[in-house]
């Protein structure tokens, strides 16, 4: 069996935690990878610069999804300006597997980051680094 | 397909020695490569072609004065006048070199539509096709106010050739597109019916034979189309290269699409008039070496015989067809496969296709998973994307077998 | 010329070696292959890189989740990546890898031009350039109503900067086309003032590298253009592959050209939307393995220096002009050593140009004879054609030697 | 040298035969080579079904211009019938030195046999057969 798919991935993906919707919300996004057609959208509320609440839906693969859930975790009670910097590898670390090789899980697995810094940068009207350029157009 | 037949079967071993990449192990194993449909692997026949064409033969073609250009000019040409025999054209004249498939499509969208277009006109593609036989029709028939039509399909994903007459129905029909096989389910198109009815409201045919070109014998003449699109990179050729056929009446009757060197007679500041065919939709220095691997290529399939691959494939397209309707959670689209390509698109109950794929590479089994550039045909399955396994000459039963027992971890992995 | 400089010189005999053409007799003696400005030599490195390649990284890219897919895919883009370095741009987002250098060119016409330009505005072109960088230009103009204003020459083909005013008065400039070097006189263009201009009159400014990115270090940034063409089969790459450079800003902001698979985010029957950078304007399946090539020739250039080349061709072509200033009947165009690249261009009093080559030939010497897809610049000098000998890194002064013995028996021959 | 440039070949272009233009005349047809720039111009009249006079204008290559004047000398009485169907082995074995792996030069050879070919199609009202197709559009 592939390395990809460690027990905690498959958790996330058959039991995804904060899965939902908030409406309404403070902060809203959603994202598509054209290559796979995987979908991710985040909704957030803010309490001050907290993210205090965080729920995301979608569909596609197992790492898209998987990794989506893993970032709630990552999320809920940081900062805004936090986040808004989250290093991806940060999110990769939780992830915990080898995907260097691989550039189109690798865009699967950041799907969900992608679409939380646009939500963010659109919430606080800041620009969307240029690393994330890809998800602005959507 | 147990019926007596009098074309010979390939002799697998002997062909799978001609590509390098199965001496390599992946986990071991030799490499199940079941994504023809995407891409082909090359032959050493091929490889070793054009590394000495690029040794002792490579210069600018056409306008060269000396030995290695003449070369280089023969070594090209030469590949024209092959590809010309392979698809059973008229005149070397109607064979256009182009990157790709897609390429091919867009000079007739481009040059041909953009034109000709116009109000009132109906342009028609099918919702099987694939994106690129597909998107550039759409664009003309936005761009130049004519209507864009597409032929459903029904639960198989065979066309439906009743929504014929709304279709006609809606305009003047002007072009019909639409592929020999499709890529996604690999269903083969009812093309005598399409070209007739196309023909009847005096329509432009346009063939798109990427999948159809690797695997079966084509003849432009007694297809009767006016344009046929192929693309090199899946039927043993180098990437780079691409084929337009086009009647040469029309081609002649066309504008330019790209402009430049080679693809000129005349050039001044007030006027430039435009070379012959074909090199009027050659413009700047052409894949010199990629339409020669081309080449090699067509020596390579009519050696071993266009026929006698189809037949092979078709007998491990029947034999995955049966396994699969075996093994449990998987669901097989598209028609019966006496009516279909050597391609097996399918979906499992438990897990998405991405994630098939990548555990069956971990079992060395390199199958595509995803839209497959074919996303109306997707939505007409009601689905995102398929897991496809596709055949080519090198491919054999054990690999079916590979990818039926991969599927099962699959499963289990996702239970 | 004899400055003394810090630049080491060419182990040319080293560098020949990787070319195996140099390893072939004509006529019993080593060729002297004097043609680069028309297509380069391939080095090993880049043929043997190619091969293994193809024998074990080679699939369909982008989209294919299993190993080998993986390796194409990093093959690919990290040529991508080897590009913009070499190029000295911001984001791999700006490459898009085309055909070749004309397509490049097209690209821009066709996307920019033909959606940007209407009746009062100026599309600016010169009378030295290739077809490829003339013909599109007065193409779209034509489609769209634009003026085209050619910047005329010298008599020794330098750019008549005094006529630019002129042009301005014609209406509002739009975009300015110019190449680096003149493919058929070698003389280089003076880029600041150009793009000074071009920058003081908000055109869009196009620049032609296809004659210096094989020859001279180029930095996007540096320079201050918005695009910039190349093609890969000048620079020791295969053949079937070029680049276009373009600011973020403007392909984003720009329509995509060729339509279909790769090139978009969502396609329905109702509509379709464009994928992003560099994508959007790479449909269907790209020059894989060119790209590659490219990377690799790259690479090769890399490690020699392009300072190193640069100053080696500046020695031959010195060398090369002096000799033929005392060479009976030859009149050489263009400008003095200093302000040109590796190539000379000329005229025998006695004989055509295609006879030159021709007989050149006839002595293992393979020079190019005709316009060099610049009619405009012929018909500015009052001919049809010249003979060109143009150097690349592996050529010597043995090889000018040989050139100018061989006019001699041309000259005996017409006398 | 060049076996392309025997004795032959010289003398033809250094003293073309048949060099100028005939106005009036019945028959009239120029072609250029858009590879090299090549240029032939030609003008024949006809006496009955028979080429009574015949001459040539041109500038380029050695071989173009050789190449017409001994077409020259094969055209000059005989029939317009005949002459329309004149295959080009016979040019070619008149100029009589190797070609075939030399598509350009062939081009060069053949382009006063094609303007030939036009003015005399022209001039009968039928069509120019595929071989020639390139010259119709010059
Ligand atoms: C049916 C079909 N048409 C067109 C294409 C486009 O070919 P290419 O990607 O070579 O441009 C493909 C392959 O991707 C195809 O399968
Ligand atoms: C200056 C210049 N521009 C453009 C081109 C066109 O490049 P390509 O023939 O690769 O399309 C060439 C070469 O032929 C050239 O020399």
């Amino acid at each position: 069996m592939s390395d990809l798919y460690r027990e905690l991935i498959l958790d996330h993906y058959k039991n995804p935690r904060n899965h939902g919707e908030l409406d309404p919300c403070d902060a809203h996004a959603q994202g598509q990878n054209p290559l796979c057609g995987d979908d991710i959208a985040i909704s957030m509320n803010f309490s001050g610069d907290d993210v205090s609440e965080v729920r995301f839906t979608g569909r596609g693969c197992a790492i898209s999804q998987a990794a989506a859930s893993m970032l709630m975790e990552l999320v809920e009670g940081r900062s805004v300006t936090e986040l808004a910097e989250l290093p991806k590898e940060e999110l990769l670390d939780e992830i915990g597997v080898p995907l260097e090789k691989n550039p189109a899980r690798l865009k699967c697995a950041l799907l969900s980051l992608g679409v939380l810094k646009l939500a963010l940068h659109r919430a606080k009207g800041t620009p969307l680094p240029e690393e994330w350029a890809g998800f602005e157009e959507r | 397909m147990s019926s007596i037949t009098s074309i010979s079967a390939l002799d697998v071993p002997r062909i799978k020695s001609d590509f390098p990449v199965f001496e390599e192990r992946f986990d071991g194993r030799e490499l199940a490569y079941l994504d023809s449909a995407n891409s082909s692997q090359k032959p050493r026949q091929v490889l070793e072609g054009l590394t000495e064409f690029y040794e002792h033969s490579y210069a600018n073609v056409h306008r060269a004065v000396y030995e290695l250009g003449e070369r280089a000019t023969a070594g090209y040409e030469g590949a024209r006048e092959k590809t010309r025999a392979f698809l059973g054209a008229d005149s070397t004249r109607e064979i256009i070199f182009t990157r790709n498939g897609t390429e091919a499509l867009n000079l007739v969208a481009h040059a041909w539509g953009l034109n000709e277009l116009g109000p009132g006109d109906v342009v028609v593609s099918t919702v099987l096709e694939h994106h690129s036989n597909f998107v550039p029709w759409q664009y003309v028939a936005e761009r130049t106010g004519a209507e864009f039509a597409v032929i459903g399909a029904d639960g198989n994903g065979e066309l439906d050739l009743e929504q014929l007459d709304a279709i006609a129905g809606r305009g003047r029909v002007r072009l019909v597109a639409f592929g020999l096989i499709s890529n996604s389910i690999g269903s083969v198109n009812p093309v005598e019916a399409l070209i007739g009815w196309a023909r009847e409201h005096g329509a432009v045919t346009v063939v798109d034979a990427c999948q159809a070109a690797p695997h079966r014998t084509l003849d432009v003449a007694s297809l009767g189309v006016d344009f046929l699109a192929l693309t090199g990179h899946k039927m043993l050729a180098p990437s780079g290269i691409g084929v337009l056929w086009g009647r040469q009446a029309l081609l002649n009757s066309m504008e330019p699409f790209n402009l430049g060197g080679e693809m000129i007679r005349s050039v001044t500041i007030e006027e430039t008039t435009w070379n012959e065919l074909p090199n009027k939709f050659e413009a700047g220095t052409p894949p010199i070496a990629q339409a020669y691997g081309l080449g090699l290529a067509i020596d390579y399939l009519t050696r071993v015989g266009l026929e006698r691959i189809e037949a092979h494939e078709h007998d491990l397209t029947t034999y995955a067809m049966e396994r699969l309707a075996g093994a449990d959670g998987v669901s097989v689209l598209g028609p019966p496969a006496e009516r279909r390509g050597g391609i097996v698109s399918f979906t499992l109950d438990s897990a998405h296709p991405h994630d098939v794929a990548q555990i069956l590479d971990s079992h060395g089994v390199a199958v595509r998973a995803g839209h497959h550039c074919t996303q109306p045909a997707m939505d007409h399955f009601g689905i995102s994307a398929t897991t496809r396994a596709s055949f080519y000459l090198y491919n054999t039963r054990t690999d079916v077998d590979r990818l039926v027992e991969a599927l099962a971890d699959v499963r289990a992995t996702f239970a």
